[in-house]
């Protein structure tokens, strides 16, 4: 699938932080009944992890999976397991009341790194960005300047957001502006 | 009444201004009246201004809660425009901006009426479309109006970016007759005619029950007492909902907040009304030099006469991109007002469920243009009992039958 | 003469000295200077012009609350009007320049002189201009408005940045004086969460310029150490030069910080706007002083007694040679003693009281200052600047007693809290009398999302003047925040301070308390806005009884200053007119922002590229580099046509069109929306939600639905597909895909619970690419990998599988009428597949097209397009679409309304097709139908409009659609349609499909 | 601006992260519904000054609509809860008449 293409095509930039596209991701939307046992067991086959808590995000070695609501999951896997990922899903939840739907072509991703990202985000998102508010390993659903967008920190320093395609190219824009050199307030002292 | 002019004042100066009279009076109220009206709002006023003027029927009274004019009518961008789309709502936005021609000579009081122009910017096709619509409609109608060109409207409003990256200016729907009025004085303007009729203006008053009998209303319970009546008019605008449930019946209303703020005065800088609906901003400049700025409404009741700040953003975003030179300017004041919504957004004026109570209201976001020709309509329905040639359609009984006065169908839906 | 002095001066850094102009005269300050200061170091007084009379104006206050010195700031792009001199940091370079005068500052010809002043009380263009009716328009009008406002326009676009900052905390305090600190250091150590901001560049407020002692030291070296220990808190965030500029509800408040207003090299945004959450505001904003109501106190060189201290102590700036002292209250004596200590002549202390035994007092009479008791200003004399004031007793009218030569006045009316953050948000105020002030009612606070007050004022601005007490509030304040947030506190650890004893004031309205309408005629009480004594009485007097009557008609506290200063001494003159006491007649409305904030910061960031998102399709940036002419669409933007170099927009449509029925086109319809539809009861909901049947529809079928909302009105339609049993597709129109995924999510969670569906809109997962035309079956068997013959795909039928490789599902629908296929394919795949069907469609004359060649085709078939031929108001019935309306269910969305009697209306308005007479003729977009004669108001009678119109270049004639009143029943008939200079068209009512009326073309 | 607690993602949520959705509890009035019942449902609204429950969906978040108890003339949120309920919850009722003693209860003086 070398045709694929990410919105901003692997785009970065150097500022206060650092932002990149980070490029295509997997990404699978389950609804369901998240306290039936055969879907975290279909969601254990598939990616090796058990459910995350509400608005924690899970890693493991295969990908992610991130509460998004009290019936959808987010699930991350490579690029091109995406469809197979979903069909294992469908398989093992056959005849079950559930939606699995690969959504990876409809999100733009963008990883965030340095001290500093906090602040980044809090010019765009009315989210208590401090570690209280938005724990590591906390995903928020929310919006960023005008968008919607969702975001978590891997740790202090690295966090990740994703957004819709369309918009892709305005959130990295938008990014890269709020990362400028020298523009993001001290939050000591 | 003493009348207002060059000489009076120059009279006055000698003597310090020590011998002007009140420009209404305070009366305390009578036991009763055959006609009250609740609320001293711009369409209260007008109401029984033109009960006293057309009908002959002055045994009146006004009940304000607070003091007159300090509702919407008190708070709003004062644009004053006819261009309505639909015929029942050019017909009688026209006969008030018509009657505001004249306004300051019948009330005696100058409320400058100033017809500077109304720009409606078109910035997407759609609207375009939406706009020439109105402008063939308005045609037909006998409104001016006219669809112009981004040149022209650069040619009226200098200080405008036509050609915006996001949304280029296409051309503007002008109404060259529209304008704004200095919203205070239309109300003390109304005050001071009714007054001088003999009707009695009755503030710091507020109903606090409607009183019937045998289904038809026979009164008022007030902070200052009861007052009979005969027929009852509720013309109290973000309050209609409080004083329809006091009569007992419900109404396709829901009050919520709309805000407006002004910039700090500087020299002219526009001359005309431009409103930017794609982007969400309208904006003119008073006679004393702010920037009067108009924003969105909140979704949600509220009767606090404070909105959200995000309204605030969205707009001065919008207005930024528009006029690009307003960006070092700063805001001098924000502030809010409870507005009226309908169903479809258009006004109602008639009868209610509660016999000889009559009510004029929902005009939400865009009644202070409305006010003489509603108050004209509002007073001969009342006098009649039955609505006028302007107020037929706008019964209440219209969402019922489907027979909604939209006007927001000339923007339509994006696709 | 204003002068520098060689001492004093604890704000500014005498060695670095700093060059500015004003009005273009090159003049020298410090680092550290204000504007303001700098000015009066200069020796310039004379600052500007007041807004209705042109009035000479002077420098009053050191801080926000100053009405007069308002000036132009900068140039070009950096330009901005209404700068307040006093909040202005100086910096090498500044330009500045005084306001609202013609030709020039020293002389305007604009100058009202005291006898015209007369002419024009408060209110009275309400009286005049309207006789002849055309004269106000015309003369009277234009002469007002060219003559308002202040400052200049600027000229150019800003060159400035701004953004947002996003801020959550427990507890924000605003105001960095000394209550601030202090209930910053009690509040971080109970470990919440604490952000304390400051509108100036420096920390402790009034203190400074007081003599206030704190904890044995003096108030500065206090501050310092205090700032210290805040500093090492991890917990608490200090903020200088942001002002708090609004509280709002559920404890939202602004935070204003100006990053480089100060220096403007300094790179990055000028401002940005804090929004910030708190759970408890701490307002520890201070108070600020009146002015007294005297005549000629606006005469440049009569300033605030407190100012006259910030001058002196903060810049070394002294405000004159001979400062006559003139006040109410003991605090106006430091003011005395402090020029006196610096070796400035002070005449004379004019007290209102009838005696002034204080410590302040008695400290100045052992200076050998000149005290005079129960006395009072009669009147200043002066032009541009102070010469001397007459003396008179208090009680009486004005008879002088003595006059006293000096150029600067030094006034002091008492103190009013800044309470404005308090009442932003419904916080109530009470009367004070015996400290002549209204304060906040602790009872009566505004109240957030839990019904428990969140504003808690400390310090001066809850009322207390002594620096003692003000510490004390301030303890208590933090240790209240704190405990209500169910941490410790200690106030115990709190600070004491220690200042000079004061006695009570004397509330004084009127100077001399009998004034009569002469004196009051020139004793001001708004200066910028030149409202008088005599305009409230006179306000008062004709009814406009209410405060804010009297504001609207007087326009009282209505200019930038917002009546900091002007406010309560109105407010006091409009009750003693109506022999009211103060608290009956209340105060105005405080509204934010407590002071002007800019435009850029508030819209922040979003301007130019990031004004608003633009969404883009995964074709979009090749569809730019080829010639797109782009439309925008909801938040997209489509190509309206790609116009080859050479052609104009019309040319290129109609190449389009001709081209995509003569061969085949290539459209991006990657902006359609599509959402998936899940569950056991998908059918059911959908059953419920369009208008058709849905339930029926086959695995592996398409059919075309009509959505409509509980009005019954049209809102959507598209094309749904049956992707397995229990798996539909929805296809939406461009602008409806989030709207409609959220009416679905909103029925299914809100109405029909317990049904089990699920949704997920993926609009953005696909590119949609249409195939189009004569020869799309061939494009695609070029591409291969998909059976695409009539029998394996049938129209109205759809397969998934790979077409060029790619995996795709390929549906048979059309809205053109020609043989068409909309491939769907991953978004990141979308462009390569687009370059791919370019390739492949090369030898059978493919050409991409855009949506107006779209929208001409579906005219031409016909189809009726969501936003021309519905409007909000139209049923499916009105657009001949009974057909797609189930007659076999019970229910859907919409049908109760259908059942209306207008609904019904034989008459409503119903879709016809018109061809012009002249079939050259393009009717109008839009243009209106009538019939018969004018209706009695004179109005033309309407019949219908035009809601889609083109030249079809396939016809080779004009078609067009129409929404007309019993239409269906028209067919033949010709009508009317006047558009503009008095032409009048003519057009016959037909069918509106006027090409292929039977399908053949779709149907190969 | 408003700050409403949403029930499902256990956060406070900005009014912006928010889309309001009118009236709560109303009944739906479809096909074969009689007039007075179907202008009820449609278009009569309480609007009330006072205590208001009302629907909003948290559409920047998790997608989900809950409904609101609250006040119109002061804003003070009495409570959050599921949108899939017929009534406000009785722990929400008693925090209103704590707080609103005046209250006349949910659905009482409806029959206007
Ligand atoms: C921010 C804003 C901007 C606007 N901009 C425009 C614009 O540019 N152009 C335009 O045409 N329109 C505009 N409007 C709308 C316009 O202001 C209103 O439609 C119009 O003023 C309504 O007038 P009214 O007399 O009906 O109501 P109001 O002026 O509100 O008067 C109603 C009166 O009823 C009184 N009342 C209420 N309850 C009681 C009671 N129980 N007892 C006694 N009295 C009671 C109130 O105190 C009030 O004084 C705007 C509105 C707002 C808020
Ligand atoms: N005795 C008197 O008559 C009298 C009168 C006034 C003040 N004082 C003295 O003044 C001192 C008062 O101390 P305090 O700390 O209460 O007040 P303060 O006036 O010293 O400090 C208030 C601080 O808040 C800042 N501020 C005001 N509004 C703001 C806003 N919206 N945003 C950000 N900052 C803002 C001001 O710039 C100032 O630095 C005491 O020493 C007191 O005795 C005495
Ligand atoms: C057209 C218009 C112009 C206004 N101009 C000013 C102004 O120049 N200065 C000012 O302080 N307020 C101005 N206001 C706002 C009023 O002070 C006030 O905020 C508004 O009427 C609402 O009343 P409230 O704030 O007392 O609730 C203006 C209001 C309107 C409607
Ligand atoms: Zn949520």
């Amino acid at each position: 699938m070398s045709d694929a293409v990410s919105v901003c095509n692997g785009a970065s930039f150097s500022g206060a932080v650092q932002v990149l596209d980070a490029g295509l991701c997997g990404m699978i939307t389950l609804r369901g009944d998240l306290a039936d046992e055969k879907l975290s067991a279909a969601v254990k086959a598939a990616t090796g992890m058990g459910l995350p808590k509400p608005r924690r995000i899970k890693k493991g070695k295969r990908g992610a999976v991130a509460w998004m609501s009290p019936d959808e999951l987010l699930i991350f896997v490579d690029y091109d397991l995406a469809d197979s990922t979903v069909t294992k899903i469908e398989r093992a939840l056959q005849g079950q009341y559930f939606l699995a739907v690969n959504v990876s072509d409809a999100r733009a991703t963008f990883a965030l790194q340095g001290t500093g990202v906090r602040e980044v985000i809090a010019k765009g998102a009315p989210v208590d960005m401090s570690p209280q508010g938005l724990p590591v390993g906390e995903i928020r659903r929310t919006r960023l300047g005008q968008v919607a967008a969702a975001f978590w920190l891997s740790d202090e320093e690295h966090l990740t957001l994703v957004c819709f395609r369309s918009v892709g190219s305005f959130v990295y824009d938008w990014l890269c502006n709020a990362a400028t050199e020298g523009t993001l307030p001290r939050l000591t002292g | 009444m003493r009348r207002y002019s060059a000489f009076a004042i120059a009279r006055e100066a000698a003597r310090y201004h020590t011998g002007w009279g009140r420009a209404w009076r305070n009366p305390t109220p009578k036991k009763s009246y055959d006609i009250v009206i609740i609320g001293a709002g711009g369409h209260g006023l007008a109401t029984a201004y033109y009960l006293g003027k057309n009908h002959g029927l002055k045994n009146v009274a006004v009940v304000e809660k607070g003091w007159l004019g300090g509702g919407n009518t008190g708070r709003n961008t004062t644009i004053i425009r006819s261009n309505y789309l639909q015929d029942e709502s050019a017909a009688i936005y026209e006969k008030a901006r018509s009657l505001y021609e004249s306004l300051s000579q019948d009330l005696n009081y100058n409320v400058m009426f100033s017809p500077r122009g109304v720009l409606m910017l078109a910035q997407t096709e759609h609207e375009i479309r939406g706009y020439k619509r109105t402008e063939h409609a308005n045609r037909l109608q006998g409104v001016e109006t006219r669809f112009i060109g981004p040149k022209e409207v650069k040619r009226l409003v200098p200080i405008i970016e036509i050609s915006g990256p996001r949304y280029p200016v296409l051309g503007a729907l002008w109404q060259p007759r529209g304008g704004t009025a200095r919203h205070d004085a239309v109300a003390w303007g109304y005050a001071r005619a009714c007054s001088d009729m003999g009707i009695d203006i009755i503030q710091q008053c507020e109903v606090t029950a409607i009183r019937q009998k045998n289904g038809a209303v026979s009164g008022i319970e007030t902070t200052k007492g009861e007052i009979s009546c005969n027929k009852l008019g509720l013309v109290v605008a973000g309050n209609s909902g409080v004083l329809a449930e006091m009569a007992g019946f419900r109404l396709p209303i829901e009050s919520v907040a709309l805000q407006a703020l002004v910039s700090e005065p500087i020299k002219p800088a526009i001359n005309v009304v431009v409103m930017a609906n794609t982007v969400h901003g309208y904006i003119s400049q008073s006679d004393k030099g702010e920037l009067v700025i108009g924003g969105g409404a909140d979704g949600f009741n509220n009767y606090t006469q404070r909105g959200s700040f995000h309204h605030i953003e969205e707009t001065v975003r919008a207005l930024i991109e528009t006029f690009p030179i307003i960006s070092r300017l700063k805001m001098l004041r924000q502030w809010g007002g409870i507005v009226d919504m309908t169903g479809d957004r258009s006004p109602i004026i008639g009868r209610t469920p509660l016999e000889n109570c009559f009510i004029d209201c929902g005009w939400g976001t865009g009644g202070f243009k409305a006010i003489p020709g509603s108050g004209w309509s509002m007073a001969a329905t009342m006098a009649r009992g039955e609505p006028d040639e302007f107020a037929a359609a706008f019964g209440m009984e219209r969402f019922i039958e489907g027979r909604f006065i939209d006007e927001s169908v000339a923007a339509g839906v994006a696709h | 003469m204003s002068a520098r002095l060689a001492r004093h001066g604890r704000l500014i850094d005498r060695r670095k000295p700093l060059q500015f102009t004003f009005n273009g005269r090159h003049l020298h300050g410090y680092q550290g200077d204000t504007l303001a200061s700098a000015l009066l170091a200069n020796g310039q007084t004379l600052v500007g012009r007041s807004f209705k009379y042109h009035r000479p104006r002077g420098i009053v206050a050191a801080g926000p609350e100053e009405p007069n010195a308002l000036v132009g700031l900068g140039k070009g792009a950096g330009f901005e009007p209404n700068q307040r001199a006093t909040t202005t940091e100086l910096f090498d370079g500044l330009i500045a320049e005084s306001q609202n005068h013609w030709p020039s500052l020293e002389f305007d010809l604009g100058a009202v002189n005291k006898a015209m002043a007369r002419f024009f009380p408060a209110g009275f263009y309400y009286k005049t201009f309207m006789f002849p009716r055309a004269a106000w328009e015309h003369l009277f009008e234009p002469i007002v408005r060219g003559a308002a406002g202040l400052g200049r326009v600027p000229q150019e676009k800003d060159k400035d940045t701004y953004e947002y900052f996003y801020h959550t905390t427990d507890i924000l305090i605003v105001g960095g004086g000394i209550a601030g600190l202090q209930a910053a250091e009690i509040a971080g150590k109970s470990g919440l969460r604490v952000l304390l901001i400051e509108q100036t560049p420096d920390w402790g407020g009034r203190a400074m310029v007081d003599g206030v002692q704190i904890n044995g030291i003096g108030a500065a070296d206090w501050v310092e150490k205090a700032l210290a220990r805040l500093r090492a808190m991890p917990n608490v965030i200090l903020r200088s030069r942001m002002m708090g500029a609004g509280v709002y509800d559920h404890g939202y408040a602004l935070g204003y910080e100006r990053l480089s207003d100060h220096d403007p090299k300094i790179p990055g945004p000028r401002h940005r706007l804090w929004r910030i959450r708190a759970r408890r505001i701490i307002t520890a904003t201070g108070a600020i002083e009146r002015p007294l109501s005297f005549a000629g106190n606006d005469i440049p060189g009569v300033m605030l007694a407190g100012a006259v201290r910030d001058y002196l102590e903060n810049y070394g700036v002294s405000p004159g040679e001979l400062t006559l002292v003139v006040t109410n209250n003991d605090n106006a004596y430091l003011s005395a003693i402090a020029l006196h200590e610096a070796g400035l002549t002070v005449p004379a202390i004019i007290d209102a009281r009838p005696e002034a035994t204080g410590a302040l007092p008695q400290k100045a009479r052992a200076l050998g200052l000149r005290v005079e008791t129960g006395c009072a200003i009669g009147t200043v004399h002066g032009g541009k600047r102070v010469t001397s004031v007459t003396l008179c007793n208090q009680a009486g009218s004005g008879a002088i007693l003595d006059e006293i030569p000096c150029d600067a006045v030094a006034m002091s009316g008492g103190w009013s809290p800044v309470v404005h953050l308090w009442s932003h948000c419904g916080g109530k105020l009470r009367w004070d009398a015996d400290q002549a002030m209204f304060r906040p009612d602790p009872a009566r606070p505004p109240r957030g999302a839990n019904g428990a007050g969140f504003v808690i004022a400390a310090g001066t601005a809850n009322g207390h003047l002594a620096a003692e007490a003000v510490m004390e509030d301030a303890a208590e304040a933090a240790a209240a925040a704190v405990r209500a947030l169910g941490a410790k506190a200690d106030p115990a650890k709190r600070a004491t301070a220690r200042s000079m004893p004061e006695m009570p004031i004397l509330p004084v309205w009127s100077m001399p308390a009998n004034a009569g309408p002469k004196l009051r005629m020139k004793t001001w009480l708004d200066f910028q806005n030149d409202v008088k004594v005599s305009d409230v009485r006179l306000a008062a007097q004709e009814g406009y009884e209410s405060v804010e009557h009297t504001k609207r008609y007087t326009t009282l506290g209505m200019a930038s200053d917002q009546g900091k200063l002007s406010n309560i001494n109105g407010l006091a003159v409009l009750a003693d007119s109506l022999s009211r006491d103060i608290p009956q007649v209340g105060t105005t409305t405080f509204r934010p922002p407590y002071h002007p904030i800019s435009f850029g910061a508030i819209a922040g960031e979003a301007r130019g590229p990031l004004f608003k998102p633009l969404r883009k399709s995964p074709i979009h940036d090749w569809l730019d580099a080829n010639g797109a002419h782009w439309e925008p669409v909801a938040d997209w933007r489509r190509p309206y046509c790609l116009r080859r170099s050479g052609e104009t927009v019309k040319e290129a449509v109609t190449r389009e069109i001709l081209n995509t029925r003569q061969n085949v086109g290539l459209l991006d319809a990657s902006t359609l929306g599509k959402i998936i539809v899940k569950g056991p009861d998908a059918g059911r909901f959908l059953d419920m939600l369009y208008t058709n049947m849905m339930s029926s529809l086959k695995v592996g079928r398409c059919r075309y639905g009509l959505m409509c909302n509980e009005n019954g009105f049209l809102i959507d339609d598209g094309v749904v597909v049956r992707l397995s049993d229990d798996t539909f597709l929805c296809h939406t129109t461009s602008g409806g895909s989030d709207r409609i995924h959220a009416w679905m999510e909103e029925w299914l969670q809100t109405e029909w619970w317990d049904w089990q569906v699920y949704t997920a809109n993926v609009t953005e997962q696909f590119a949609q690419i249409g195939i189009v035309g004569p020869k799309a079956r061939s494009v695609l068997e070029a591409l291969g990998g998909m059976d695409v013959s009539r029998e394996a795909l049938p129209f109205m039928a759809f397969q998934e599988g790979q077409i060029a490789g790619i995996r795709a599902r390929v549906y048979r629908i059309s809205f053109s009428g020609e043989l068409s296929y909309e491939i769907a394919v991953p978004a990141a795949l979308g462009q390569a597949f687009w370059n791919k069907a370019l390739a492949a469609g090369g030898d059978f004359g493919m050409q991409p097209y855009g949506t107006e060649a779209l929208h001409v085709m579906r005219a031409e078939k016909g189809f009726i397009m969501i936003g021309d031929e519905t409007d909000g108001t139209v049923i499916p019935q009105d657009l001949n679409l009974g057909w797609a309306i189930s007659r076999k269910k019970d229910d859907f969305l919409g049908k109760r309304a259908q059942q209306r009697p207008h609904m019904v209306d034989p008459n409503r308005k119903q879709l016809v097709g018109l061809l012009t007479e002249d079939p050259q003729v393009v009717l109008p977009d839009a243009a209106h139908a009538v019939e018969g004669p004018k209706r009695a108001n004179g109005m033309e009678n309407i019949i219908g409009h035009v809601t889609s119109s083109y030249y079809s270049p396939t016809l080779g004639h004009s078609i067009a659609m129409a929404l007309i009143k019993g239409g269906s029943r028209r067919m033949g008939e010709t009508l009317r349609f006047p558009v503009a200079d008095g032409v009048v068209i003519r057009a016959q009512v037909v069918d509106p499909v006027f090409l292929d009326k039977e399908g053949e073309r779709q149907n190969v | 601006m408003l700050s409403l607690h949403c029930p499902y993602c256990g956060v406070d949520v900005d009014e912006t992260d928010l889309t309001p959705g009118g009236e709560a509890h109303l009944v739906r009035s479809g096909s074969g519904s009689d007039d007075a019942d179907f202008e009820a449902y449609l278009f009569m609204r309480k609007n009330p000054r006072g205590v208001h429950f009302e629907r909003w969906r948290h559409s920047f978040g998790c997608g989900k609509w809950f409904h609101a108890a609250r006040a119109t003339d002061t804003l003070e949120v009495f409570g959050t809860y599921s949108a899939q309920t017929k009534e406000p919850p009785q722990d929400v009722q008693e925090r209103i008449r704590a707080r609103r003693p005046d209250w006349k209860g949910f659905g009482k003086g409806d029959r206007i």
